[in-house]
């Protein structure tokens, strides 16, 4: 009997003791950061193009011009600056002396060439961004710090696309290319970079995890940040309410820049972490295949704009967070009319609109899809708010959950592409091309980002036109020109430009916010406590 | 016993070779043109083309199949269309933690379940009975991803108690690598600071796993139990003056587990399924939120080598518990 | 030897038992009683279902789990073993006081567990209550050299099912004698034996007794059995003892009508094969008085007022019959 | 009647039996209990997230609908979807079963075979392959889930067939000349009748709650269905200030599931000759 009580004494003791010892809660060691963001599916930054990746390009590769603050203003990096022929077609930059890779080797406008050889060559990611009018040919170093650009045809948007393209190390490269592939097997889970921190491929795990750790011998130096980041664990939590609740726990120092709005007031009431809130440039669109068949009836689409509730979802779902944009082009950019007013919410309007498309023709009783991204909760609730008016005026709709990729390959043909679908616009390059221009210009046909099928021969050349003027007033003015018609048309239902939300544990110092990458630049963080 | 090894792996091979050529018709036949996924987006006709000879997609089928097979025994399970990395090694780093998992809740199943399933035995047809009953087929119905995350908010967001989330903590440097499994390897190497931060990460997706097992264990156990306390040699060894609490948890319990041995392979297929929601929800690095990604990515590449992986190690497993069965139970390795 | 006057060593009187059912309470046992002498092989004899091994679990104090005992004594020495609390029943009678060879050797092995596993975890060599392994499983070794057991010394570490059934009922023999006890209860030990087998058995059992002096309580459906090893007999009717005494006399000249007819039954000595006819009454509604009532060419009213008593005709043979309590009245 | 006493006498079998016979009526009377169908499906944005009230029982989930209506309504769904899935396997499963275990061909062993590749993969992991390839949706969810679950029938009717087979009883019937289908459904299918019975109660507990974790991973009813599982997934990210909108879906799978499994385990408990004699 003793025995078996002394047994059961120790038992519970240890219990309490492997319970109830406050190991590993919130102790965490000073200098690192815990950044629980969405991985890139890969690690090379010639073939992914997407906000997860440039959170990664940010800060392990450098590039020659970078986006800072918001609204985000271009500034020169890796080049001291730059000029352009009156013609616009040749492009040339200095590059500043003295930067190193990671390795220690010199960057010399060599490497400049061959990144853009290699982007050019494996035609992907921001690839599409400059195969119109660039050919890997045209990109020349005459010295060891010029590069130049001899582009095809006027493209004023290249300096924007300029910060895309990551400049990598040749030399790592070169040993790792295996049939002719450029290295990509290889750079999928390594780095060849010069930037502020450093991959540790040995922690690298696909949608995983991976650590970088700080670069102290970066060109730019740390003289800024005298207490800066020296490692930055990268995790990837699946689950939203888990990476949530992981920030407030203090477990982990910043979620993605997509809080659901109604955990918004949950993180700020807490202790131990808050939200940084930031007018972002990402315009949420509901797409229309404007080639089906009743959506090619622009009264039809006209009803469609006129049929959501954007008060309801914008005030009620999103609380705010978010602000009514009434055209592609965000409103806190140049090119988005001022005065344009956005569609109303008018049940009424819808009708008589249905009903005028009826008159002509269209075959308005036929059931329409809206497909959505599943995991994203926002496109199920707008598709749901959507559908609710919709059935009010008389309009099926289904909903169809799906996924990104997918969604991108259906849009390759008309037929394929969903008869609508929902998605956001964020910014890849800060320039009314990146929305805009790549929409509803018609030769864009068969990307996601044209997948209204929109074609207008007036909007085509207003867009083409305003490519080739380096006078930003005289673009500005084809852009609003251009935003009105589509806008009109109804060529899309577009909502809000985005509020990011990111939620940041309070030991976090110095985030600034930028379209570009969201914000996650740890060069310029620090950590406190 | 080596002969009856032997066989028993015989017996398992159709199965396994079953297992191929069903997930070699879902890669090959289903989606429409796997080169055309493989060769990427803005892929031209001649990369796809010349995908397909890579691949050897311009073989006959039968050939197709031969090359999978030699694929697969090389482990090479492709590359995900994704991470552009061989499959096999991703799988292979989250193997391990899928496994301790899995093996930490049915430990935890089988320590109350057999009790629980015992007691309900003696005391058949009692108010404990029906309500051990009632609670473990409660654990079965409950939908271990809801369960998940009420379990996080309670332990590990009100009380504090137990981390809310992954393996270990992060910063910390993990066990040295011997088995893979932490809570073994610190044990092994006499780490107990690890070894208690490796637990109390394990503690609650354990329980959540745990609770379908538990459930089929205790259900088990008391079948059997029921069972044998009506055999012979029970009422003999009662005449002959064997303590009853001898007779029934040594002497009963130890025909009823040997009996339920054989439910736990079944039982390891049942973890493994729930384990997809549950590590996606407590961020446990394993096959399990893999395969969340992967279907979250349509990476079908990696989805289809979780299954076959998943196949294979239900296999062993099952072929594991029948050697231990009839390690148990002398009279089945000679009936086979 | 067997003292006529010596006590005897246990005696069950008038006991009743009952068991509950989904159906009601069904008494398996009615008023049935019989002494075992010291150093006698006493046979207790009856078909199946009369309540033989509900007699044998009611001394092991194992009865059903919905049975109790609703009247009677069962006397082991001094002490009534239905007055004993449970655990006194498991560390002093069972397997100590009182050794138990069960009916069927082929199911009374656990099938997992090694045979020395299974003997060794229950024996208590005699005297030494704190008895090492390796002194147990010496003891047993000569136990089941004493059982003639080839190969004894290998016998442990195998597996029950590699015996055949007489040398696991050998194996069940040395257990019961394990703790060298007094008294050896054997529900049908060779039922499930072959014939040969069987005889085998029968000789070992009766050179076990004699030279250990044991007193051996014989339960079996088999007259030709008791005849070859029994001294004395007990007869039992649908849970009542009707008749009992020395084998030769009540071999010899049956008082009860029961036990005639099932003489008369027995292929080796009827003249020609009788049955009895009608059927063994269901014990949740047996029938009023002696139990054999409905089925005996003797029957009479009073036969079903209620049980006769015991009478003993001749010394030491009892039997409880109106015929004979007619006989000895008049 | 011997049977039903002792099927009475088993506590948790009646209570399971109880909350199915609740939950087939509330499926059933559903359109009684929520008269207001689109309450389902519409809500008012205003009041999303609203405590559980005297209004709205369970609270409004994230779109302002009521909970109380779209669990109730779930019920429906939920029950098809079951029933549906272990129909499809009945009728893959007992027939190829019965064909199996009566002949002794090639195609016994070939169907034999391929139940044996189905059994050797967890069936979630496979159904998640399954309708990773068919395509998103419920269909293709309950396809997968049907083909996944015929092996289990087939396994247990083969076996039951195969000694059932060598029973006298068939052996008459050949003499007399019955055919092999008539043998196989009018004779030999009522003896294997028991086990399906069980499989079939017990499987659909199952079938709802592998439906649920279906739903939660985004592979099954598409919104704005009142799924459960899919409610649960709709609502996890409100937690844990809106529990409301998680935890009424998740206490229905629950109880559903608890009810099927119940009274499953009970009838196995009485068809099962190995408890038979059990006290």
């Amino acid at each position: 009997m003793k025995r078996r009580t002394f047994l059961a004494g120790t038992g519970a003791a240890a219990a309490t003791a492997v319970i109830g010892s406050p190991i590993a809660l919130a102790q965490r060691a000073p200098n690192e950061l815990i950044w629980a963001d969405q991985l890139p599916g890969n690690l090379d930054p010639h073939a992914l193009f997407d906000v997860p990746m440039q959170g990664y390009m940010v800060n392990v590769y450098d590039t020659l011009y970078i986006y800072e603050g918001n609204p985000p203003k271009l500034a020169p990096w890796l080049a001291s600056g730059h000029t352009v022929s009156d013609d616009g077609l040749t492009w040339t930059f200095k590059l500043n002396d003295g930067v190193k890779f990671h390795d220690d080797s010199p960057l010399t406008a060599e490497d400049v060439v061959w990144s853009f050889q290699r982007l050019l060559s494996i035609k992907k990611g921001a690839a599409s961004a400059f195969l119109p009018v660039l050919d890997p040919a045209n990109v020349t170093a005459p010295d060891k710090s010029t590069v130049v650009f001899k582009l095809k045809h006027s493209y004023v948007p290249f300096l924007s696309a300029i910060p895309l393209v990551a400049i990598v190390n040749r030399r790592v490269l070169e040993p790792n290319v295996k049939d002719n592939d450029w290295g990509q097997a290889w750079l999928s889970s390594h780095s060849a970079g010069s930037g502020v921190y450093v991959l540790d491929p040995e922690t690298y795990r696909p949608v995983q995890q991976l650590d970088l750790k700080r670069n102290p011998g970066h060109f730019k130096g740390w003289g800024h940040n005298p207490q800066p980041v020296e490692v930055v664990r990268r995790r990837n939590i699946l689950e939203t309410t888990t990476r949530i609740n992981a920030l407030i726990k203090g477990e982990i120092d910043a979620t993605d820049s997509y809080l659901p709005t109604d955990q918004v007031e949950r993180v700020m009431k807490s202790k131990t972490a808050t939200v940084s809130q930031d007018e972002s440039m990402r315009v949420m669109v509901l797409r229309m295949n404007n080639k089906k068949a009743p959506l090619d009836n622009v009264h039809y689409r006209q009803a469609l704009s006129h049929a959501f509730n954007y008060k309801g979802f914008i005030s009620g779902v999103l609380k705010d967070y978010a602000v009514r944009n009434a055209g592609p082009i965000p409103a806190n950019l140049w090119g988005a009319p001022k005065d344009l007013p956005p569609y109303d919410y008018n049940l009424d309007k819808a009708k008589e609109l249905v009903a005028k498309a009826k008159a002509e023709g269209a075959p308005v009783d036929r059931p329409i899809e809206i497909h959505i991204q599943q995991h994203l909760a926002q496109t199920t609730q707008a598709a749901q708010i959507l559908q609710q008016d919709l059935r009010r005026i008389g309009v099926t709709l289904n909903i169809v959950p799906n996924l990104w990729p997918q969604l991108v390959s259906s849009t390759a043909k008309p037929e394929t592409t969903p008869d609508m679908w929902v998605h956001w616009v964020s910014t890849y390059f800060v320039d009314p091309e990146n929305w805009i221009g790549q929409m509803y210009d018609s030769s864009f046909h068969g990307t996601w980002k044209a997948s209204c099928w929109y074609k207008n021969d007036k909007v085509d050349t207003l867009l083409r036109e305003a490519r080739r003027h380096s006078d930003q007033a005289k673009r500005t003015a084809l852009y609003e020109e251009a935003s009105r018609i589509v806008v009109a048309e109804a060529a899309d239902i577009w909502i809000y430009n985005t509020i990011e939300l990111r939620g940041l544990s309070n030991r976090v110092k110095g985030f600034q916010f930028t379209p570009v990458g969201s914000g996650a630049n740890f060069r310029i963080i620090s950590l406190t406590g | 016993m080596t002969r009856f090894v032997l066989r028993r792996l015989l017996l398992a091979l159709p199965a396994l070779f079953g297992l191929l050529v069903l997930t070699f018709i879902m890669l090959r036949v289903l989606p429409h043109d796997p080169s055309a996924a493989l060769a990427g987006e803005n892929a031209t006709p001649e990369q796809i083309a010349a995908v397909r000879k890579a691949y050897g997609f311009d073989e006959p089928i039968w050939k197709q199949f031969v090359i999978y097979v030699g694929q697969v025994a090389r482990a090479d399970l492709g590359n995900s269309i994704i991470s552009n990395r061989p499959v096999a090694s991703d799988i292979a780093w989250r193997l391990p933690a899928t496994i301790e998992l899995t093996f930490a809740s049915l430990l935890f199943a089988a320590l109350v379940g057999i009790p629980l399933g015992t007691m309900a035995a003696v005391w058949h047809n009692s108010p404990f009975d029906h309500a051990m009953r009632i609670v473990t087929v409660g654990g079965l119905a409950i939908a271990s991803f809801w369960f998940a995350i009420i379990l996080q908010i309670v332990f590990s967001m009100d009380l504090g108690w137990l981390p809310l989330r992954s393996r270990y903590p992060e910063g910390m440097p993990p066990p040295t690598a011997i088995t893979g499994l932490y809570l073994v390897d610190s044990l092994i190497t006499l780490r107990f600071d690890q070894f208690a931060a490796a637990f109390k990460h394990i503690v609650m997706p354990a329980f959540t796993l745990s609770l379908g097992g538990l459930a089929s264990i205790a259900r088990f156990t008391r079948a059997g139990v029921l069972e044998t306390m009506q055999k012979d040699f029970v009422h003999y060894a009662e005449a002959a003056g064997y303590a009853r609490k001898r007779i029934i948890w040594v002497y009963v319990l130890r025909n009823s587990v040997v009996a339920a041995t054989t439910q736990i392979g079944l039982l390891f297929g049942a973890l493994i399924s729930s384990a997809v929601a549950v590590e996606a929800i407590f961020d446990w690095p394993g096959v399990g939120s893999y395969a969340v990604s992967a279907i979250l990515t349509s990476d079908y590449k990696a989805v289809l080598a979780v299954t076959l992986v998943v196949g294979l190690i239900y296999a062993v497993v099952n072929i594991i518990v029948d050697v231990v069965h009839a390690m148990l139970d002398p009279r089945v390795a000679e009936n086979l | 030897m067997k003292g006529k006057n010596q006590a005897p060593v246990l005696e069950i009187r008038d006991l009743s038992v009952s068991v509950g059912t989904d159906e009601g309470e069904a008494r398996i046992l009615d008023n049935a009683g019989l002494a075992l002498m010291p150093g006698s092989i006493h046979g207790v004899v009856g078909e199946s279902g009369c309540g033989k091994s509900t007699l044998i679990r009611a001394i092991l104090g194992i009865l059903p789990k919905r049975g109790r005992a609703t009247a009677g004594s069962i006397m082991l020495g001094e002490r009534n073993l239905l007055d004993l609390p449970a655990d006194a029943l498991q560390q002093d009678v069972r397997g100590r006081a009182i050794g138990f060879i069960p009916q069927d050797p082929f199911q009374a092995l656990n099938p997992v567990f090694r045979v020395g596993t299974q003997l060794l975890e229950n024996i208590r060599t005699p005297g030494d209550r704190k008895a090492t392994r390796d002194a147990k499983k010496t003891h047993v070794i000569s136990l089941l050299k004493a059982v003639q057991l080839p190969d004894a010394e290998h016998a442990l570490d195998r597996y029950p099912h590699q015996f055949s059934g007489g040398q696991r009922q050998r194996l069940l023999i040395a257990a019961a004698l394990a703790a060298a006890p007094g008294i050896i209860l054997a529900d049908e030990p060779t039922t499930a034996l072959d014939v040969t087998t069987q005889l085998q058995i029968l000789k070992l059992l009766r050179g076990l007794a004699i030279e250990r002096g044991l007193s051996m309580l014989f339960v079996t459906h088999d007259f030709g059995v008791v005849a070859q090893l029994c001294d004395t007999v007990t007869v039992m009717y649908a849970g009542q003892t009707v008749e009992s005494g020395p084998v030769a006399q009540v071999l010899k000249a049956p008082f009860h009508p029961y036990t005639q007819m099932l003489l008369a039954c027995h292929p080796e000595r009827a003249e020609e094969l009788a049955g009895i006819p009608g059927a063994v009454p269901s014990p949740l509604r047996p029938p009023m008085g002696c139990r054999f009532n409905p089925r005996c060419p003797h029957a009479r009213p009073a036969c079903s007022a209620g049980q006769p008593p015991r009478v003993t005709p001749n010394p030491g043979h009892a039997v409880r019959c109106v015929l004979h309590l007619d006989e000895a009245a008049a | 009647m011997l049977i039903l006493k002792k099927f009475l006498r088993d506590i948790p079998a009646v209570l399971g039996l109880l909350i199915i016979s609740a939950v087939c009526f509330i499926a059933a009377f559903a359109p009684v209990i929520v008269p207001d169908a689109d309450a389902v499906y519409f809500g008012n944005i205003i009041n999303r997230l609203q405590p559980p009230s005297a209004e709205y029982w369970f609270g409004t989930d994230n779109l302002g609908r009521d909970v109380f209506a779209r669990v109730i309504v779930g019920t429906r769904g939920a029950l098809t979807v079951a029933l549906t899935v272990v129909t499809l396997a009945i009728a893959i499963g007992v027939p190829a079963g019965l064909y199996a275990g009566y002949s002794n061909g090639w195609g016994s062993e070939i169907i034999m075979r391929v139940t044996d590749v189905f059994l050797a993969v967890p069936q979630l992991i496979l159904a998640l392959a399954i309708a990773q390839l068919m395509g998103r949706g419920l269909e293709s969810a309950m396809a997968a889930l049907a083909l996944t679950y015929w092996p289990f029938f087939c396994r247990t009717v083969y076996g039951e067939v195969r000694r059932v087979r060598n029973a006298l009883f068939v052996e008459a019937l050949q003499g007399l000349g019955a055919s092999t289908s008539r043998i196989l459904f009018v004779h030999v299918l009522p003896n294997v009748a028991s086990p399906i019975i069980v499989r079939a109660t017990i499987g659909m507990g199952f079938t709802i709650l592998t439906t649920a974790v279906l739903g939660f991973l985004g592979i099954g009813a598409a919104p704005p269905s009142p799924d459960w599982g899919l409610a649960i997934a709709e609502s996890r990210e409100y937690l844990p200030e809106s529990w409301w909108a998680v935890t009424f879906p998740g206490l229905a799978i629950l109880v559903t599931v608890l009810g099927f499994n119940l009274f499953g385990d009970g009838l196995r408990d009485l068809v099962d000759p190995r408890l038979r004699r059990s006290r």
